[in-house]
């Protein structure tokens, strides 16, 4: 099962919308830096009952917590769960433009 | 766990580059391996030792540095992209003409076999870009 | 309305130094009194949000840039009405302390009214 | 009148959507680098009539050639006939992310 | 396939340089023996069509690197379906002498078999 | 007409660097004038002389010298942005104290005052970045 990084804001880049093309069953999004404006949106309809996870600290610094804990499907991480996830699954694909 | 990063942003240019330093730092604090960092496209710019942050803010290079001392890390830069973006070694600037080397200590410069065989070493690769 | 200027801020903070960059032009050029409005439109939008926390990433918070502005005599900012829509941020939730925040429906029409556009 | 210069591709970036969110009645565009690759969706609807260029050296790099002669609105132009548009129009407006 | 690579190649040549130090990755990884897929996707379509002539922009063909695939023993290179489909490109347009060029149409579960994946 | 450029990418990385020197060179083979050329974000990566490429690649920092040298250009690069970047001259390197500089001839360091200047100047601004 695929780990998918997310980096870009899906309003400024197609990175999140080419991710989720190549998103297969089981498969886990993770979002970072500018990628967590995807909370701002309903981006992930493509893949319903997907995880989703958010990294902490970028989440912090965009002013996103609100909005990401209103997700239920979202979860929050720290950088040791970013570090877990990565152990966990593989192949990890990063989508960075 | 036996991890490689490839770096492919600049410092300061694109936030990615201190997101791999923090990935670095967490996996290491977790008894994990760092089989290498692989420095390519504009990430050797991490590498170039004029950078001079303001004070108040992150020196990425500085802390790369350190980073590699303690944990004895291979960081790699790759030389194509290096000699395009001038990042230079002392050896190379003398055998390009140039009149300066800027290559910080603790990195090294080599070709990209070393990304092809971080792939072949490593259990995870984590891409950072952007 | 011959030498007037506006910078259009369409970066989001963070995530690439050119939404910091922008600003830093922007009250350089109020610092040498050279009017210079700024629409913030798309991505750029982020920057005006309250409760940025950029510390952990080791970064300094934009919007104590932003907060600067009334010192540089920018007593107003421009915001395009559909990218707040697209994102659903409310006008309330991009509110600077002493500054106007003014929404705007037809920002093309106002952009060819300058003369010189930055954009950042 | 202005002069908007997009070098993204649409398909990768928004700068293009962002672009023709802020144009206005008389404006122009230009299309350079990346920014040809427009050429290959139908992305000028939401400005008919406008009228709109692209780059001879940026198209020929990229094998749009053909499809651009196909696009009975859009005009290849050469680098001179580039700074002629910047003369005869400002402001100039570059969408580069 | 517990040591498969496969590299995805996104992005469309020349605006950017990240194209072409992919292929060099590819081309280097292929010339190690290491075995190397590739998946065309996204912008990355634009590598493949024939007829590119960038010289006036001061940059060598990128396609020339890709004609280049069968002397290093890449024989195959994935394309996605839904990728040329979005950009109206048929498939005897991303035709390479000496490769056979595969569409693929579900490249979530292939990207997912593979041990490690390199991303340009 | 009198213009002015800002420049945002790096050369070899964003074709938009390469694009700006095209178009600078045809304005004044066409009798413009160009105010100034503002190189800012990663654009200030066109003053670093220890770029290298391949001989069979453009040589974009030689270029800008030379069109620099025939029309007596003004080249300059915004000095925080470099700091930043690592791109430093001499006077920058003492002051920093770092081992060596690498501002390539004929561009110069100034602050960002230059850009407003050169908006207030110029009766065209065209930007290159990506």
């Amino acid at each position: 099962m695929t780990l998918h990084i997310v980096n870009q804001s899906p309003f400024s880049s197609n990175a999140l919308q080419d991710c989720l093309e190549n998103f297969a069953q089981g498969d886990v999004l993770l979002l970072i830096e500018d990628g967590v404006y995807a909370l701002q949106g309903e981006f992930f309809r493509a893949i319903p009952g997907a995880r989703i996870y958010c990294l902490e600290v970028d989440t912090a610094a965009r002013a996103q917590e609100a909005t990401a804990s209103a997700k239920p499907n979202v979860e929050v991480i720290n950088d040791i769960r970013w570090v877990q996830l990565c152990t966990q699954h593989n192949p990890i694909v990063s989508w960075f433009r | 766990m036996k991890f490689s990063l490839a770096v492919y942003s600049a410092p300061y240019s694109a936030q990615s580059a201190s997101s791999a330093l923090r990935f670095a730092r967490v996996l290491l604090a977790q008894g994990h391996e760092i089989y290498r960092v692989f420095f390519y496209c504009d990430g050797v710019q991490n590498g170039n030792s004029l950078t001079a942050p303001p004070q108040d803010e992150t020196d990425l290079i500085a802390q790369w540095q350190e980073l590699q001392r303690r944990y004895h890390l291979d960081l790699v830069i790759c030389i194509a992209a290096a000699q395009r973006r001038g990042v230079l070694s002392e050896r190379e600037a003398k055998r390009l003409e140039k009149p300066a080397a800027n290559l910080a200590d603790g990195f090294e410069l080599a070709g990209l076999g070393q990304l092809v065989d971080a792939v072949a070493h490593s259990e995870r690769l984590v891409t950072f870009g952007g | 309305m011959s030498h007037s200027t506006i910078a259009l801020c369409r970066t989001p903070p963070y995530g690439s130094a050119i939404a910091r960059e922008g600003l830093e032009a922007v009250l350089t050029s109020a610092a040498m009194e050279q009017e210079i409005d700024l629409l913030f439109l798309g991505d750029g939008i982020f920057q005006l949000l309250d409760h940025q926390s950029p510390e952990e990433i080791g970064q300094k918070s934009l919007r104590r840039n932003l907060l600067a502005l009334p010192m540089f005599g920018i007593e107003q900012v421009l915001v395009c009405h559909k990218s707040l829509r697209d994102r659903t941020i409310t006008l309330d939730q991009v509110q600077i302390p002493g500054v106007e925040v003014k929404t705007i429906r037809e920002p093309g029409t106002l952009i060819a009214a300058y003369h010189c556009v930055l954009s950042f």
